[in-house]
């Protein structure tokens, strides 16, 4: 008898959304000790699946047909209180945001307490500090009486592990619980979950939307589109035999073309960046004072036409600081910012504005940089018209921008919530594009998006770069990514550019042993996904 | 009814004796009131009434506010008070004589008054209350006590004034409000208005001051010492502030007082206490203050220095309506600048155009000023008298009455402070004022029409009315010792100012004194709730 | 939070207010002081009568006839001592005035806020809790309905209802007067009558909280914590008092902090309809009156009550929120 | 604006209270406008006995102490108390917007002594500096609307500045930088636009409490003496309500409705402009 089999299930979506099911005949089986992968895009249903077992369904869904077995009981017959007995006793959870899923006012310690006086146990300080040292956080004592603000992330995504284990649960729900942390931190959550896993003999089903992660975590994988699962089977298997076209395409998007290797740039500089330092003044708290801290130390740049150089690191490494100090959105302290011959960080505001057509920038998050309020047309047309364009001739050269981008040139006419994440991100690309910019900075451009959108947008760029000849400064925090796009890359660690190079001497021979750490981090690093077609 | 008690009975048949002069036979009025008392005084009680708005200090003098009256008259007493016919009936002054000449005022003292402090009153406590405190604090007395050449004290009883010029009304000017004693060896020589002692007055009347939480209420409680032996009847008297006129209404309904008068229960409550079984409406005991109210007009602002134009205004309006549903019949309707209750008022002489606005149109037709395509002839600006609701009222009434006849009135709104300022600097077009009139036109009537009044003062002849008959009547009624020659002046003053009209008199107000039956003899004279309470009690 | 931060942010916050206090009371100053009509005139009207020299004289002595910017330099000097000058009228210092009635003010902003917040929090939880059903349509319309209502209007319903038809209670006043009540019978008298008004005045910020909090319960509601509290398995109860009630309450003391201020001003209307002898009544008298000290005085006395609220507030936040320390 | 108006007219018509305030709202703004039409007589002008009944000589609500019809005063009144909530609330939101925009967006410095400056006007009791700017300025219609607005731009300024101050950072005004448009496009086409709906609401719920602060400034006798209006009316009848019921009740249901509607269509706004709370409901 499996620890958990679903079969059936299917879950209605409210009347009006865009299909019936959120989940449709999705059947699968969890064993004890083993861990099972749930892969999909999102909106693929996964999240809701387990929110059905856990019965924390949002009102708005219903479950209208299928069974859930865990431990020979159908969850689906159990009252509401039945559930409650069982959540975080039987069965714990784990969620995505760390940052958020602890409450704010509530010490760390009585939050794993809680976990385990709300099922009866014995909630001694004790035992709190047990499960704290279990998952391996550091200064237990301190942790126990700090606040969840004092935590970073990983840390706090141990705690949150800490208290699905409290009552050693049989079964573990991690929904991406590795999304929001940095590739050296996420590497470390997997490792305690799967060190848990199987010294508990735990069954653990494991959210994710990354084959690498599933490459690292994975014994079974059941991969999901638009609410049905579309195939299943052992990690092996899938990762390397995928059979059904969705998952071929899923795979095939997960970056792994090492970029073939270029001659280093020999082109005059086109950015240089000198001794560049900046740093930001944090509002002290009621009863500290202000504080400066560094984000940007003695950065050293140099940028060649036609070259794409990456800048990578975690969050909080000051890569997108540094970016934003190039295009004046951030006023460094110290050092130059050459643009050919001209330091700009000099310049005044008004000074600025006939550089502003030859250097722009492409944003993360395809749903804040395009203006809700206005029409794509008006968005793409109104740089060229800020630097004196006419109306007309400006508006025509956007429709053409969206062709150029992949997109109907009737899209001018939408708004931007009328479009999907990827086809923002086009959009946003177009807009930096009617400017007909010499350098393009793209600030994190794939890390919102689906691995299949994330690969059809390096696509584009890399196209539209090689023919627009386009120098290209590319800041990412994924090395599978920079590996593809970047000739050279550099990378950024507290502020600092520990090491740069060619992409490939980099990569292979990395000098700097936070390099190292990184390279280590990428998940499933170990399995090179099959080239299909 | 008003009664009289034995023991002031006894009081005033001791003063009858053998004092006579311009003053007169001065007890027939207040005997005549003496009806057989219903109940015999007695001892004990607390009074609670109400005290609104809130007065400053206590102290006569320093302020003469009307709430400050009402609650000071408790605590401090002047030489006399009057009858409802105004003729002088004895307090701290025992009995006087007026010299025939009419410059020798003589004035002999009660035994045995001391004040709160234990002192004794002497006449050198009334010297120094007329002529340094009063002359130096109160406007009003001023010009009249100066006329006083000398004040000497033969014995500490007795005190005698000697005027430069005779003066009819000057016995007029002794109640508490107008004069009241105070102790001289507790302000001669200080700063009156800053002396530390008027946060605690100390007079010698019935009540002597105990405490008073801003805002809240004043409490005073029977002075052991009075010197009328076995007066006041009551333990004590509360006055309590309350801002609201529905509180204070609901105060008296639910019992919680026993007693309001002035402003405290507005007009459109009265039939309604009327009708209550255990209360007792009164209106009697504003005689001495009379006051008039009228439509202060600007003569200097066009057309109002139109005599046409105000003719017509005064026959727009219908002085039964203000009184019957404004004032809920409350008051009398004016005839003219002198009110029916002060002296020298000539029912003959002051007559009014009655109410028409047809012949009030044809008279603005007549003058010229002919209505626009709208129906209005001008437009004038009117700023209601900021003392309570009754007003704001009546200058509605006003305004809705002016259309009628093709008169744009718009009113703007003025608080006290703002009131006071433009009517003393002339910066109105119309407005509603009240005056008192103390009992004797050239006291108080005077002062609005003489064109040697015109001042940047606040109830001076701020109107800037100017006729040098109407002067030339006035003094020869001032300087006059014979009430003859004064009454004919007087009547012939009266005529010439209800043909002007430099003012539209509206109505001789009176305000309600509305007690709790148990309460007794709490208006006796034409000072009403102004009057000591020496001889109030509860049964 | 530790005493040396905690002495040196009460410290800047004192100089801060203090900044603010004369900032205040010079805008204050001239603002009073643009008011037609001075504190001579009307004293003169409600004498009766008078004369230029008399008016001069009352100027002379309060200092009117110097220039205004000596008599606000005058001002600033004596409030720095701590003298809030003399009220013209009542020849009274004014900052004694003020303490005298200002008790009262307290008492009566005291009491309703304690009612406007206890109940406020309480219906506004309930109302998150139920949400959709009837007692939420119930509690829904009747915060509204007291929102919507003004507030001596309840004052006067509350009057009609409980003093003349039920005669349960005082309709004005604060304590019985004569009655020479100590100790707890005085207190229990007092709060005889101060229950209208408080309740008056309360009713209106009831609803204001029961509002709020029901929005922040409900935007709490959908927090990840609180899904991470349910996979837990704590139970309902617990959920909405422990995790998501104390969250919302944030919201709600920062709003209280800020309303600190209108609910003083607030008791000018109640402290009117109940005859409530407190500081609101008092400006408004003294404004009628153009007794510019007593105003300047008020404005001052409430001014730093307010900061002094809220710098409590902040404290409390800091108290009930550990993220503030670092912010 | 399609489907986003689309979607906004959904939500706010799937709130039944907001579908009912803004009945009543467009009921009282019809009445306001055909007052002439429904009265065509001045509200001052008296009509009737003093305290004539409802229903007598023709006056469905009853009249006031000088005969005046209370129906009238209401219709006429309704104007005023609409144009002075509706006026205040204008200039408090323009001012608001200004100096909450130059706050949000200049930060530093300029949003220090704005802010203080914001800081200054809550501290003093708002209502207490309402009356005495009323008072000094003598009522009038402007006096009440400048006294009003000034007391309640504070809230507009800091929800205005904390929007800039969120949206300053987003990646559309960053890109609008980027592509080097003016600091007033920026401002007012970028940012000002995202930032109007929570004032939308805010603004629905200034205009409510304008009108009741009008009625509590009326209440101490500071209203407009010669403009009909809901708060005078209930000062007028306040003090003879033992007498005439009607007079303080008819404009006291009429101030209740309006302000109770106005808050309905606020919530209702709320809703539809931020769905994700909506749903929630």
């Amino acid at each position: 008898m499996s620890l958990l089999a679903v079969r059936d299930l299917t879950i209605a979506l409210p009347k009006g959304a865009d299909r019936a099911h959120a989940v449709e005949a999705m059947s699968f089986g969890l064993e004890a000790g083993e861990i099972l992968c749930i892969v999909g895009e999102s909106g693929s249903g996964k999240s809701v699946s387990t929110g059905a077992i856990v019965g924390l369904l949002p009102s708005a869904l219903a479950v209208t047909a299928g069974s859930i077995v865990f431990e020979d009981r159908n969850l689906l017959g159990l009252s509401a209180a039945e559930m409650r007995l069982l959540r975080g006793n039987r069965i714990g959870m784990i969620f995505q945001e760390p940052m958020t899923a602890l409450n704010p006012l509530m010490r760390v310690g009585d939050q794993i307490a809680e976990a385990l006086k709300v099922h009866g146990a014995a909630d001694s300080e004790g035992r709190v500090r047990e499960l704290v040292e279990a998952v391996h956080l550091p200064d237990p004592d301190r942790i126990v009486h700090s606040y969840p603000h004092l935590l970073s992330g990983g840390q706090r995504q141990r705690v949150m592990i800490a208290m699905a284990l409290a009552l050693e649960p049989s079964l573990l729900i991690a929904d991406e619980p590795t999304t929001a942390l940095d590739v050296t931190t996420q590497m470390q959550i997997l490792g305690l979950i799967k060190e848990i896993q199987s010294r508990r003999g735990m069954g653990v089903l494991f959210i994710t939307h990354d084959f690498g992660v599933v490459a690292e975590i994975a014994d079974r994988v059941v991969v999901m589109q638009h609410g049905r699962i579309v195939e299943s089977g052992s990690a092996e298997q899938v990762l390397n035999q995928p059979q059904h076209a969705y998952t071929r395409a899923l795979i095939a998007a997960v970056p792994h073309r090492a970029r073939a290797i270029e001659p280093p740039a020999s082109g005059r500089p086109v950015l240089e960046l000198v001794s560049v330092r900046k740093s930001y003044l944090r509002r002290g708290g009621l009863f500290s004072p202000h504080v400066r801290v560094p984000a940007v130390q003695d950065a050293d740049i140099e940028l060649r036409q036609g070259e794409t150089l990456g800048l990578v690191g975690e969050s909080g490494s000051g890569k997108s600081t540094l970016a934003r100090c190039i295009v004046n959105l951030a006023k460094p302290e110290e050092g130059a910012i050459r643009f050919h011959d001209t330091d700009l960080r000099r310049l005044a505001r008004r000074h600025w504005k006939p550089f502003r057509k030859r250097i722009q920038m492409v944003f993360q998050d395809p749903f804040a940089s395009l203006n809700p309020r206005r029409r794509v047309g008006e968005i793409i047309a109104e740089g060229p018209m800020a630097h004196g364009t006419p109306r007309a001739v400006a508006e025509s050269k956007a429709r053409e921008l969206l062709s150029l981008v992949q997109l109907d040139p009737s899209a001018a006419g939408r708004f931007p919530h009328e479009f999907s994440g990827g086809q923002r991100q086009r959009i946003g690309i177009a807009r930096a594009l009617a400017m007909e910019p010499e350098l393009l900075i793209a600030d994190e451009p794939v890390s919102a998006l689906d691995v299949s959108v994330q690969a059809q947008i390096l696509t584009l760029l890399e196209e539209l770069r090689q023919r627009l000849g386009l120098t290209m400064l590319f800041i990412t925090h994924d090395l599978r990514v920079a590996a593809q796009v970047c000739g050279r890359v550099a990378v950024m660690q507290r502020g600092i550019i520990v090491e740069q190079g060619q992409t490939s001497e980099v990569f292979s021979n990395p000098k700097h042993p936070y390099t190292q750490s990184l390279l280590d981090s990428i998940p499933g690093r170990h399995w090179l996904p099959p080239v299909t077609r | 009814m008003p009664k009289l008690t034995r023991r002031a009975l006894a009081r005033t048949g001791l003063a009858a004796g053998g004092w006579a002069g311009i003053g007169g036979p001065m007890l027939t009025s207040r005997l005549a009131y003496a009806q057989t008392p219903a109940v015999a005084p007695k001892k004990g009680g607390t009074l609670t009434t109400i005290l609104t708005p809130e007065p400053p200090v206590l102290v006569l003098g320093v302020n003469n506010q009307g709430p400050t009256q009402l609650a000071a008259t408790k605590i401090f007493q002047g030489l006399c008070q009057y009858s409802f016919d105004l003729k002088p009936l004895p307090q701290l002054a025992k009995s006087w004589t007026i010299s025939d000449d009419g410059k020798t005022y003589t004035f002999k003292l009660q035994e045995n008054v001391k004040f709160h402090d234990g002192h004794p009153m002497t006449a050198d406590d009334v010297i120094f209350s007329i002529m340094k405190f009063h002359m130096e604090l109160s406007p009003r007395a001023k010009p009249i006590f100066a006329n006083i050449k000398e004040a000497t004290a033969p014995d500490p009883l007795t005190v005698v004034l000697q005027l430069e010029r005779p003066f009819e009304p000057f016995m007029l000017m002794f109640d508490a409000t107008a004069c009241a004693i105070v102790p001289k060896h507790i302000y001669d020589g200080t700063d009156y208005r800053t002396n530390p002692q008027n946060q605690k007055p100390i007079g010698t009347g019935p009540f002597q001051f105990v405490e008073w939480q801003r805002g809240n209420f004043i409490r005073m409680k029977r002075f052991d010492r009075y010197w009328t032996t076995g007066e006041p009847y009551l333990d004590e008297v509360i006055y309590r502030i309350i801002p609201d006129s529905q509180s204070r209404a609901l105060a008296l309904q639910t019992g919680q007082v026993q007693l309001t008068q002035a402003n405290d229960i507005e007009p459109f409550d009265v039939p309604r206490f009327r009708a209550q079984p255990n209360l007792e409406v009164e209106l009697k005991g504003w005689e001495y203050a009379s006051q008039l109210a009228w439509i202060e007009i600007n003569h200097r602002v066009k057309p109002l220095g139109d005599i046409k134009v105000r003719q017509a205004i005064n026959m727009a309006i219908d002085r039964n309506f203000i009184r019957d549903r404004l004032w809920f019949g409350i008051g009398k309707q004016a005839t003219g600048p002198i009110c029916s209750t002060t002296k020298f008022y000539d029912p003959a002489a002051a007559k009014l155009a009655p109410h028409d606005p047809k012949k009030a149109a044809a008279l603005l037709d007549e003058a010229g000023y002919k209505p626009d395509a709208k129906g209005v002839r001008f437009t004038i600006k009117h700023m209601p008298l900021p003392y309570g609701e009754v007003w704001t009222r009546l200058s509605e009434y006003f305004r809705t009455s002016l259309k009628a006849i093709g008169i744009e009135v718009v009113l703007e709104t003025a608080d006290a402070g703002a009131w006071a300022r433009r009517i003393g600097d002339w910066d109105y077009e119309t407005s509603v004022n009240f005056l008192s009139q103390y009992g004797d036109p050239t006291l108080g009537v005077e002062r609005s029409y003489v064109s040697t009044n015109i001042k940047k003062i606040t109830f001076t002849n701020t109107g800037g009315y100017v006729n040098p008959k109407i002067d030339e009547l006035f003094t020869t009624a001032r300087e006059s010792s014979e009430p003859a020659v004064r009454q004919k002046a007087f009547s012939e003053a009266q005529k010439i100012l209800c043909e002007e009209l430099p003012q539209i008199w509206l109505l001789e107000l009176a305000w309600p004194t509305i007690h709790d039956k148990k309460l007794h003899g709490v208006i006796q004279t034409a000072m009403g709730p102004n009057s000591s309470f020496d001889n109030v009690f509860l049964a | 939070m530790g005493g040396a931060p905690l002495f040196r942010f009460v410290l800047q916050r004192a100089l801060k207010m203090v900044v603010m206090v004369f900032a205040i009371i010079t805008a204050n100053f001239l603002l009073v002081h643009a008011a037609p009509g001075d504190p001579a005139s009307v004293m003169a009207g409600e004498a009766g009568a008078a004369d230029p020299q008399f008016m001069a004289q009352l100027r002379a002595q309060f200092g009117l006839d110097k220039p205004l910017s000596t008599q606000l330099w005058l001002y600033l000097g004596h409030v720095a001592q701590g003298d809030l000058g003399m009220s013209y009228r009542q020849q009274r210092p004014v900052a004694g005035l003020i303490m005298e009635r200002l008790s009262a003010t307290l008492i009566l902003t005291g009491s309703a806020f304690v009612i406007a917040i206890f109940g406020g929090i309480a219906l506004g939880a309930l109302a998150a809790r139920k949400v959709g059903r009837f007692s939420e349509t119930l509690i829904t319309i009747l915060a509204l309905g007291l929102y919507a209502t003004p507030i001596f209007w309840v004052g006067l319903m509350l009057v009609l209802i409980f003093s003349v038809w039920l005669d349960w209670l005082p309709s004005f006043g604060m304590n019985t007067v004569g009655a020479d009540l100590t100790g707890f019978a005085a207190a229990v008298d007092t709060l005889h009558y101060l229950l209208l008004p408080a309740l008056t005045l309360g009713l209106f910020y009831m609803a204001v909280y029961a509002r709020l909090t029901r929005a922040a319960m409900l935007e709490v509601a959908s927090q990840d914590f609180v899904r991470t509290a349910r996979a837990k398995g704590v139970p309902e109860g617990r959920v909405q008092r422990h995790h998501i009630l104390r969250n919302a309450l944030l919201p709600v003391i920062t709003v209280a902090g800020i309303q600190a201020g209108q609910l003083i001003g607030g008791s000018i209307l109640v402290e009117t309809v109940f005859a409530w002898p407190g500081i609101g009544r008092l400006a408004f008298d003294a404004l009628l009156a153009r007794d510019y000290q007593i105003l300047l005085g008020v404005f001052l006395v409430t001014s730093v009550l307010v900061l002094v609220f809220n710098l409590i507030t902040d404290l409390l936040y800091a108290w009930i929120d550990p993220r503030v320390e670092v912010m | 604006m399609n489907r986003f108006a689309g979607e906004f007219a959904a939500t706010f018509l799937r709130n039944k209270g907001a579908v009912a305030g803004l009945g009543v709202l467009v009921l009282v703004g019809v009445v306001a406008a055909t007052a002439s039409l429904l009265f065509p007589f001045s509200p001052w002008d008296m009509r009737g006995m003093p305290f004539a009944h409802p229903g007598e000589a023709d006056m469905l609500l009853g009249g006031d102490s000088l005969g005046r019809d209370v129906a009238a005063g209401i219709a006429y009144g309704a104007r005023v108390s609409l144009l002075i909530g509706a006026v205040s609330t204008l200039a408090a939101v323009l001012i608001g917007i200004s100096l909450g925009a130059i706050a949000g967006y200049a930060g530093g410095s300029v949003d220090d002594a704005i802010m203080r400056f914001t800081e200054f006007f809550q501290t003093v009791p708002s209502f207490l500096l309402a009356v005495v700017l009323v008072a000094i300025f003598s009522p009038s219609i402007a006096s009440i609307v400048a006294a009003i607005a000034i007391v309640s731009w504070p809230p507009v300024a800091r929800v205005i500045r904390a929007e800039f101050l969120s949206l300053r950072s987003r990646e559309f005004v960053h890109a609008a930088e980027v592509l080097g448009r003016s600091r007033a496009a920026i401002i007012f086409r970028e940012i000002l636009p995202n930032a109007l709906s929570p004032i939308i609401v805010l603004a629905s719920l200034m205009v409510a409490s304008a009108i009741l602060l009008e009625s509590g400034l009326s209440f101490l006798g500071l209203g407009d003496p010669n403009l009909m209006s809901w708060g005078f009316m209930i000062g007028a009848g306040r003090s003879v309500i033992r007498i005439a019921w009607w007079m303080s009740v008819f404009p006291g249901l009429a101030i209740f409705l309006t302000v109770l509607a106005l808050n309905l269509v606020g919530e209702g706004l709320s809703d539809a402009l931020n769905p994700r709370l909506a749903r929630q409901r």
